[in-house]
């Protein structure tokens, strides 16, 4: 039985991230109507606010508000700031990818906004009820961005596969919370938590599956094995800035439903699920790593890797830990940096009416654009995870959570699957310094892209470098999640 | 430390380096560097002999090479009687073949690199002779065999002095195998690689084991035999003796002095001056005494049949090294080196008769193309006659007081198999000299059977070169009266003078046996002497018919016994094809590489596969989905 | 009284007759239909709960459930006019440009 | 001045100056290489001078705090085992650019910019007194390499360079599960001192010792993980391999001696037969299988997998000898591969072939060439009076302490050596002159320069080898004092691999 | 024991699964709409004995009225002709059956084996409570379904609006 709640300012307080952004919405909606001719109005009015939340969020404080239901704490705090970097990112992307591909809606940024608005929701989240509802939120939001390019027949088929599966995904989940509310009462996760505490899960089949359930509907959401095939098509189909975007910023929101549902509300049957998650994981890494050495589109094999990366981040609710926890903050948050950065130079490289997908395309970069090349290198071997690049600090502090937690064997098998990524990896650096020229490519450089791309190599070198701040903010943000 | 023992090895070495950087302004001048080198090196030896027949040994380090743990090796000399005479030997040689060589090798575009290695080889040498303690040994040891290496393909443009400059680096190294393993053990069992320290404890460890491989061995046993490895390569005995015919294939200079007079020698002296170590061992005194006698057959069988004018010489050289091991074995060092006393200088004389034959010849080496050149080269004719009296001991010269010497060694030790080798030394003595002189007719008597372009250019040798014969020529007379016996009126003045390092191994016989061995192996040499006039002055057609009723014994002699060819099915080529077949192709390339290559192929197969799992088709993924979330469901409630 | 339970089977078979409808038909829209379907079983789910646990949040959890299915029909069924406009079908096996 | 600091990031900074050069005009880019690397050389002389031989402690420390949550710190320090090898691989970086001035003709600035971050990085890993970081130097260290040998490698460059990375890489990661394991165990601390401070299980220590062995032994390399070698050796362009064969292969060594000896004295002390046992399958394994090769880099490849056989050998003798032989070892390796790689680069940039059949009679044309190579034969087949020598004495002396039949097996290689080495030889610079290598040009004063300094290096090394001794002696006992001397109840391999099953 | 409600449920349940399955298997896609929506009457029924009474207004109008009103529009804007002709099913329908008959074991050993809770209090019901409860406690979550709503509408707008992609296309390239 929830407490009475009376709407309070302190409440509103706590979510004025989310009220800004919502606001922020409605604006953009107008301004479409309002200024058509305005191009860069849109963007700058985007980037603008979302710095605006960015400061809002990081100069928020922690508390829980509207009953119980929506929860700040460094967890959500760290999660939001994740998904707006991510952001960030999309919005320099944006740009120049809307005009290669030919996009003209101006409900592009407003639905950009509200999807994230429902990410931040999500990452506050103390309630299974906001859960599926920012979760939704969230989904159809980005639907309808993957499907914004009607006269494209790829764009159509990732949005229509994408909801199709989407759709199932939520059922599933809304029939998992369903079952998880039977039986604990309640759907708030610390009573959840304090309900299930001394219950013996084993013997409560139906909790099981409610639990079960649950965990299919998020693991789809952050795209684990087996539930991750939606992965590879959408975002091959999608604009390539809503997929560097999907990559990044619904899947560490995500990842705050799923550590915060697991976490907080499951924690005193760890045990029972981690065998599962473990599984997952285990499935994630193998088959994002696997299938991505055979493919020949630069999209569809960072869709895998993201596939793979997906099952490292795993390793980090898989321990159950405050540590785990920090670990898989700051692998998403490292994550964004050199994932943004690949799709930075894929978008880059397209021009209108040649994708540039093809990993053919990439065949002797180097020599025609040193400095891009260079770039995706750094990218390439972050994202492998090699030293002294940040993907490493992330991989390592997964590494370790997991080892602490005593997964030692799928640590074991993570590593060698990470081996295997080094394979497709390289074969990027490999076609874009080893091989002859395909042809000139002569790239323009937009405004955008360039400081994205420099965003994301100071992100990948400096928190390689020097990735103190970072841990350190993420194993506070750990902290309370034992 | 005296001045002449740092200049000693000092001067052949500066003399290398200053040759070798120097050599292509030098040109033609060049040997004049390496021979004031070794000029000087030989006055040094002499007076480092003065000082030591004056009583004066020298043991001094002279820095420390290598340290590490308890292990601490020093570069230091050692000067006593044993180093002494080899330090006499070894520069007066060197000086006469320096001196010999600038005739013999004038106009060889290589000029100025022979003589930086022949300065290298004297200074290899003396480092071997000088050392105090084992590793220097090994240092010198390992330093001549480069030299000898790198002089015997000297001519390296053909394959086959390449080949066998090779042969003769690898089968030394089996030798140094166990020379190494021995010293290793020295090391383990004495602490230190010092001479004097490992000889004044040797007999402590008379009576104490070690396992090598799961073989339990006397401790001194193990020692001896496994140094002895060593000396069996570098003095080529059987069954390392395949290197140093072939070993011909270098100038003959380098023949004189490496392989005949000083380095091949090591071996004798590394025996000798373990001497304390292998007088622990009867096992390993026998074995030496034994492997010395076969090889001494084994060696003057193959020299009857050979035509190489310098492969005779070589088996001979192998033979008469047989001989010193003969004497090393049965105890009496101190006659195993008056052989190789006398043996350097008439068999460098040999040697540099064959090479003012070939010099005449103008390279040709068979002697079925010789004859007859007694009129065209009379001062090689009588130095090369003085040699191969020597050799065969004839009364008087040199060859004879070492060679009685070792025979009567033979005969009167109590080493087991002492008799067998002086039976086997005196049917030697015989074949030695009959081959000997084979040659000797072979090339200065009869009609010259070459071709009329060879007989025009016949000339006898510069004064450069037959000076240094004449010379060796004395030696070949002279050296044996050094050690000429009591009964014969002399003092044993080299057993005496050898006593306090080698021991005095005393004949204890009757006069009257001795003056009868004396006799039996004197007539052993006459009648083999004997033996070539008739056949090869008298009855120059008695060798083919004899060759035709021997058909099948020639064949195996002229095939040297098919050692060779045994080796190069046994090890070589069995190595090759491992390498090739087994290791390379197999082991490696499919079955490592197989893994290696195997594990990556396997995964890219399965991503081909799980890829197409990715149909397209939103009801696969949806099934799929759905089974998985029905699979948890299950594994959820069975776990 | 009737028991929880069989509202539970209930909501379950419907939930399932949802998801084989899902996986099997070729028609999108039909498929949109057997999401309605799912997720009636989870409403049917709540709204038992919530009446036997006396316990309202069952029941205002199906609103915003009704809520949302509605924004998913809308936002469905116009990508699947996109789609259509574009392909002439509404069949989701004939879309399969995107795989491997 | 931290020094050790700044021999690391001096050339990666010095690096970037050379970015924005012109690259149409090499000559300016390959000067200011060199003069980096030379500077860099001079730089890291004090090490040698200021070198206090008394004392195992760490010197030239240098400790800041780093990653704080994880108490990672940026640790530097050398001691008599280490500081040798970064002296060698200044001096190397040097040479190899001075080898590369004209063979590297393609992207003359990337080339050198990759050389001179591989060096950095590889200063790091013998400084690195913090696991995390020495594991940050032990990977970083593979992107400059790997795009070495990709881009200016031979026609097999693609195959050797991913096979190289992805080999070395496996072995690496099973490391760092090693590390973060050990990191646990060790009481949340990457310290090697620190780490070294405390007994583990021997358990425990078994598990680490196999994971940490899974990247040395990788890239010593060690039988039969040494595939990789043939193919990056063969491959890399000249300043390539002379890195590889010069210093890369002895970081796994250096691993052992650094990371699995004082870390897991128990366990080395249980392993030492199976390691002595794959040392010497190594050792004859490599030298036989050199017999057969047609490629000259492929046969010198072969040939270090045989040498580092020796090298590994003497480590795990775990005896005086032994262990300062193995050291002593893998500098005269990398003095001598590297001078063999260097003189083989030099006669490729005039025939453009690494057949052996290609060759024969150089000795003929280039008679000065000759003399250097032969040197580098002699040391290569342990010649007294060179280094190589010295080395394989006291491995083999070592190891006949500890295990006598080992080192009965391998002196054998000592013959096997001799006879590869001198086949080659022989094929290459002796017999009839080949006709196709008439005219080829005389070695010219720059490679002379190049090939003087490791000549010197090989016979001071081989006349004077207490220069480098002297550092080790203390060093080395303290770390040999630290394995049990005794024999453990059981041993051999069955044993270890038993103790590992619960 | 039989009594009324049982009755009632009886009723209900096998309507609505009778229906549920037969508009999953009907081939015309107007049909399987049609379908759905009685069975959504039927649910509304069985929330009515529920004591959901104003649930049960909302699942008449909002989901039969609305949703599936929508439905039946769309139905009718695609084309039919083909769909009476083609395959119903995709070809491997009796695995998707194992798998949903699976699920629904699962779900139902569950539920036989679950105990869930019945507290004693029972809690203030009826229509004003829900709406309070509605506007105070759960003020966030409706917050969020008005936002969900919105860009549904919007994102609706987007998808479905005639494009003028073709031209607009060509102009940017000019």
């Amino acid at each position: 039985m929830a407490e009475p709640f009376v709407f309070d300012v302190a409440s509103l307080a706590l979510a004025a991230p989310e009220c800004f952004l919502v606001a922020l919405g409605v604006l953009l909606v107008c301004a479409e109507f309002l200024f058509p001719g305005q191009r860069l109005l849109l963007p700058a009015l985007t980037m603008t606010g979302i710095l605006t939340t960015l400061g809002l969020v990081l100069a928020g404080s922690a508390g829980i508000g509207f009953g119980g239901m929506f929860q700040v704490d460094g967890l959500a705090r760290f999660f939001k700031v994740v998904c707006l970097v991510g952001t960030v990112f999309t919005v320099l992307l944006s740009q120049r990818n809307r005009q290669v591909e030919g996009m003209r809606h101006g409900e592009y940024y407003s639905l950009l906004i509200f999807a994230v608005t429902g990410m931040l929701v999500m990452a506050s989240a103390a309630d299974l009820i906001v859960v599926y509802l920012g979760l939704e939120l969230m989904s159809l939001s980005i639907y309808c961005l993957v499907g914004l390019l009607k006269h494209d027949l790829r764009a159509n088929e990732a949005a229509m596969k994408y909801f199709i599966m989407g759709a199932f995904a939520s059922a599933v989940l809304l029939y998992g919370i369903s079952l998880v509310y039977g039986l604990a009462g309640t759907t708030n996760l610390a009573a959840v938590s304090a309900q299930i505490a001394g219950r013996d899960a084993a013997s409560e089949p139906l909790l099981l599956a409610g639990i079960g359930l649950l965990l299919v509907g998020l693991c789809f959401k952050v795209g684990a094995a087996p539930f991750h095939q939606w992965t590879p098509d959408v975002y091959e189909g999608a604009p390539t800035a809503i997929t560097a975007f999907m990559s990044v910023a619904p899947k560490a929101a995500s990842f705050a439903v799923l550590a915060r549902v697991m976490l907080a509300g499951f924690l005193p049957i760890h045990e029972v699920w981690a065998v599962l998650v473990a599984g997952i994981a285990l499935l994630t890494m193998t088959v994002g790593n696997v299938i991505a050495l055979s493919q020949t589109s630069i999209k569809r094999m960072l869709a895998y890797s993201s596939i793979a990366h997906v099952g490292y981040a795993l390793l980090g609710v898989l321990a159950g830990t405050e540590e785990g926890l920090s670990a898989t903050m700051n692998y998403l948050f490292i994550y964004a940096f050199m994932n943004m950065g690949a799709f930075a130079v894929v978008i880059l490289l397209a021009e209108k009416g040649q994708r540039r997908e093809s990993l053919d395309d990439y065949r002797g970069l180097a020599a025609s654009n040193p400095m891009l090349a260079a770039l995706m290198l750094l990218f390439m071997f972050s994202l492998t995870g090699i030293p002294p690049t940040a993907g490493f600090i992330g991989k390592f502090s997964l590494l370790m959570a997991a080892v602490h937690a005593g997964y030692t064997g799928v640590v074991v098998a993570a590593v060698m699957l990470s081996a295997v990524s080094a394979y497709f990896y390289l074969r990027v650096v490999r076609y874009m310094y080893m091989d002859a020229p395909a042809g000139g490519k002569d790239v323009g450089l937009s405004a955008g892209v360039a400081v994205a791309l420099g965003l994301a190599m100071v992100g990948v070198i400096g928190l390689g470098v020097a990735p103190s701040a970072l841990v350190s903010l993420a194993s506070q943000a750990g902290i309370g999640f034992p | 430390m005296p001045l002449y023992l740092v200049l000693l090895p000092l001067a052949p070495l500066l003399s290398f380096l200053l040759t070798l950087l120097s050599g292509k302004w030098m040109g033609s001048r060049a040997h004049r560097l390496p021979i004031l080198a070794a000029s000087i090196s030989l006055g040094c030896a002499l007076a480092a002999g003065w000082d030591v027949a004056h009583g004066v040994v020298t043991d001094a380090d002279f820095y420390t090479w290598i340290t590490a743990g308890d292990l601490q090796v020093s570069f230091g000399f050692l000067v006593d009687q044993l180093t002494a005479a080899m330090l006499i030997v070894v520069t007066s040689i060197s000086l006469l073949v320096h001196i010999y060589s600038v005739g013999y090798m004038q106009g060889d575009p290589s000029y100025p690199r022979f003589f930086a290695y022949l300065s290298l080889f004297t200074f290899s040498m003396l480092m071997l002779v000088l050392g105090n303690n084992f590793l220097q040994l090994f240092f010198g040891w390992e330093a001549v065999g480069l030299s000898s290496y790198l002089l015997i393909g000297f001519w390296h443009q053909k394959k086959s002095a390449a080949d066998a400059g090779k042969k003769a680096f690898i089968v030394n190294r089996f030798g140094d195998f166990g020379l190494s393993l021995g010293i290793m053990l020295v090391f383990v069992t004495f602490g230190t690689l010092h001479y004097q320290e490992v000889f004044q404890a040797a007999p402590g460890i008379v009576g104490q084991q070690f396992t090598l491989l799961g073989l339990t061995f006397e401790l001194p046993t193990l020692i001896a035999l496994l140094l002895f490895c060593g000396a069996v390569g570098k003095s080529a005995m059987i069954p390392l003796h395949v290197w140093l015919p072939d070993a011909m294939e270098g100038p003959t200079p380098v023949s004189a002095l490496i392989h005949a007079a000083t380095m091949v020698t090591a071996g004798v002296f590394l025996v000798a001056r373990c001497n304390p170590l292998f007088e622990l061992s009867s096992v390993a005194l026998n074995v030496i005494t034994v492997v010395g006698a076969v090889t001494c057959l084994f060696a003057a069988t193959i020299a009857l049949v050979q035509t190489d004018i310098k492969r005779v010489v070589a088996y001979s050289t192998v033979s008469q090294l047989s001989y010193m091991f003969v004497a090393c074995g049965v105890g009496a060092y101190s006659a195993g080196i008056f052989h190789l006393f006398t043996h350097a200088y008439f068999k460098a004389l040999l040697f540099l008769g064959c090479g003012s034959v070939i010099h005449a010849m103008g390279g040709e080496q068979d002697v079925r193309s010789m004859g007859g050149l007694k009129k065209y080269l009379p001062i090689t004719y009588w130095t090369f006659l003085l040699a191969s009296l020597s050799i065969s001991g004839a009364p008087g010269l040199a060859g004879f007081f070492s060679k009685d010497e070792i025979l009567l060694m033979a005969y009167t030790t109590n080493i087991g198999s002492g008799r067998f080798a002086w039976f086997i030394g005196l049917v030697v003595a015989f074949i030695t000299a009959f081959y000997s002189f084979r040659l000797f007719f072979l090339t200065f008597h009869g009609r010259f059977r070459g071709s009329t372009e060879q007989r025009d250019h016949l000339h006898e040798s510069p004064p450069v070169m037959t000076v240094p014969l004449i010379l060796l020529a004395v030696g070949a007379v002279t050296a044996g009266w050094l050690g000429s016996p009591e009964i014969l009126g002399g003092h044993s003045m080299w057993d005496h003078f050898m006593a306090p390092v080698l021991g005095r191994a005393e004949a204890h016989v009757p006069h009257f046996t001795e003056w009868l061995l004396m006799g039996i192996s004197v007539f052993a040499g006459l009648s083999g002497i004997w033996l070539a006039y008739h056949l090869y002055v008298r009855r120059p057609e008695l060798p083919g018919q004899l060759r035709e009723s021997f058909s099948e014994t020639y064949r195996w002699l002229v095939n040297k016994y098919y050692v060779d060819e045994f080796y190069v099915a046994v090890l070589v080529q069995p190595a090759i094809n491992c390498s090739r077949y087994v290791l390379s192709a197999f082991a490696d390339a499919t079955l490592i590489e197989g893994v290696v290559n195997g594990v990556p192929r396997l995964i890219g197969r399965a991503s081909g596969r799980l890829r197409r799992l990715q149909s397209g088709h939103v009801q696969h993924y949806l099934a799929a989905m759905a089974s998985g979330a029905v699979g948890l469901l299950v594994w959820l409630y069975l776990v | 009284m009737v028991p929880l339970s069989w509202y539970l089977l209930l909501a379950a078979a419907l939930f399932a007759i949802g998801l084989y409808g899902f996986l099997t038909r070729r028609n999108m829209i039909v498929m949109f239909l057997c999401i309605e379907l799912m997720l009636n079983g989870a409403n049917l789910n709540l709204v038992a709960l919530s009446h036997y646990l006396q316990d309202l949040r069952g029941q205002i959890f199906t609103f915003f459930v009704i809520a949302v299915a509605a924004a998913e029909a809308a936002i469905g069924l116009g990508i699947m006019l996109a789609l259509f406009r574009n392909r002439r079908s509404v069949y989701s096996d004939s879309i399969t440009s995107l795989k491997e | 001045m931290p020094i050790l600091s700044v021999l690391i990031f001096f050339p990666m900074l010095a690096a970037l100056l050379v970015l924005p050069l012109d690259k149409d005009r090499p000559e300016r880019i390959k000067a200011v290489a060199l003069a980096v690397a030379v500077s860099e050389f001079l730089l890291s002389l004090p090490l040698w001078s200021s070198f206090d031989k008394t004392t195992h402690l760490m010197q030239f420390v240098e400790r800041h705090r780093w990653i704080e949550p994880w108490n990672v710190q940026y640790a530097l320090g050398v001691d008599g085992i280490s500081v040798l090898f970064v002296l060698l691989t200044t001096l190397l970086t040097v040479l190899c650019v001075l080898v590369s001035w004209r063979s590297v003709t393609e992207k003359p600035k990337e080339f050198f910019v990759a050389l001179l971050f591989l060096e950095g990085t590889i200063v790091g890993v013998f400084c690195a007194l913090d696991l995390f970081l020495f594991y940050i130097f032990w990977e970083a260290m593979l992107i400059p390499m790997f795009l070495i040998i990709g881009v200016w490698g031979g026609p097999r460059r693609l195959y050797a360079t991913v096979k190289f990375f992805l080999y070395t890489l496996v072995g690496s990661l099973l490391m760092l599960v090693g590390i973060i394991v050990l990191y646990r165990a060790g009481g949340n601390t990457f310290d090697i001192l620190a780490l070294a401070e405390n007994q583990y299980p021997i358990r425990l220590q078994l598990v680490l010792f196999w994971a940490f062995f899974a990247a040395f032994a990788v890239k010593v390399p060690m039988w039969p993980v040494h595939t990789w070698l043939p193919d990056a050796h063969t491959e890399a362009p000249t300043a390539g391999s002379v890195i590889l064969a010069g210093i890369l292969i002895k970081m796994g060594a250096y691993g052992f001696l650094r990371f699995s000896m004082p870390l897991f004295p128990n366990a080395t002390r249980m392993m030492m037969e199976p390691m002595m046992i794959l040392s010497i399958i190594g050792i004859i394994y490599g030298g036989l299988i050199c017999i057969s090769q047609s490629d000259i880099k492929r046969l010198i490849a072969y040939s270090s997998v045989s040498h580092m056989g020796f090298v590994t050998l003497g480590l795990f003798s775990l005896n005086t000898q032994g262990v300062e032989g193995g050291i002593l070892q893998m500098i005269n390796h990398g003095i001598v591969t590297g001078a063999l790689f260097l003189a083989i680069g030099i006669v490729y940039e005039r025939t453009h072939s690494r057949a052996i059949a290609d060759y024969g009679g150089l000795a003929s044309v280039m008679p000065v060439f000759a003399g250097f190579f032969m040197l580098f034969t002699l040391a290569a087949i342990g010649l007294p009076g060179t280094n190589g020598f010295v080395g394989e004495f006291l491995v083999l002396l070592g190891a006949f302490s500890s295990r006598s039949w080992a080192a009965v097996f391998a002196a054998t290689g000592l013959i096997i050596g001799a006879w590869y080495m001198l086949w080659l030889y022989q094929r290459v610079f002796f017999n009839p002159p080949n006709p196709g290598l008439q005219g080829i040009a005389a070695i010219n004063g720059r490679e002379i320069v190049v090939l003087v300094p490791l000549a010197a290096l090989i016979l001071v090394i081989g006349f004077v080898p207490n220069l480098l001794l002297d550092y080790m002696h203390v060093s080395v006992a303290h770390l040999l004092a630290r394995i049990p001397q005794a024999e453990p109840a059981a041993t051999g391999p069955l044993h270890a691999l038993a103790a590992l099953l619960p | 024991m039989l009594t009324l409600p049982k009755i009632l449920f009886a009723y209900f349940a096998v309507m609505i699964l009778g229906l549920a399955g037969a508009a999953v298997t009907r081939r015309n896609p107007v049909h399987a709409v049609l379908l759905v929506l009685a069975m959504f009457l039927h649910m509304a029924g069985i929330y009515l004995t529920l004591g959901a009474e104003f649930l049960a207004a909302v699942q008449m109008i909002v989901y039969a009225g609305a949703i599936l009103v929508l439905y039946l529009f769309v139905v009718f804007l695609v084309d039919l002709r083909r769909e009476v002709q083609s395959e119903r099913f995709v070809d491997w329908h009796s695995n998707s059956f194992l798998v949903a008959l699976l699920l629904f074991l699962a779900l139902a050993y569950g539920v036989g084996r679950a105990q869930v809770e019945v507290p004693d209090a029972t809690a203030p019901a009826g229509v004003l409570h829900l709406g309070v409860e509605l506007f105070t406690t759960y003020l966030l979550p409706f917050e969020i379904a008005g936002i969900v709503l919105l860009v549904a509408v919007v994102g609706g707008m987007a998808l479905a609006r005639r494009d003028r992609a073709a031209t607009t296309a060509e102009e940017e390239v000019r």
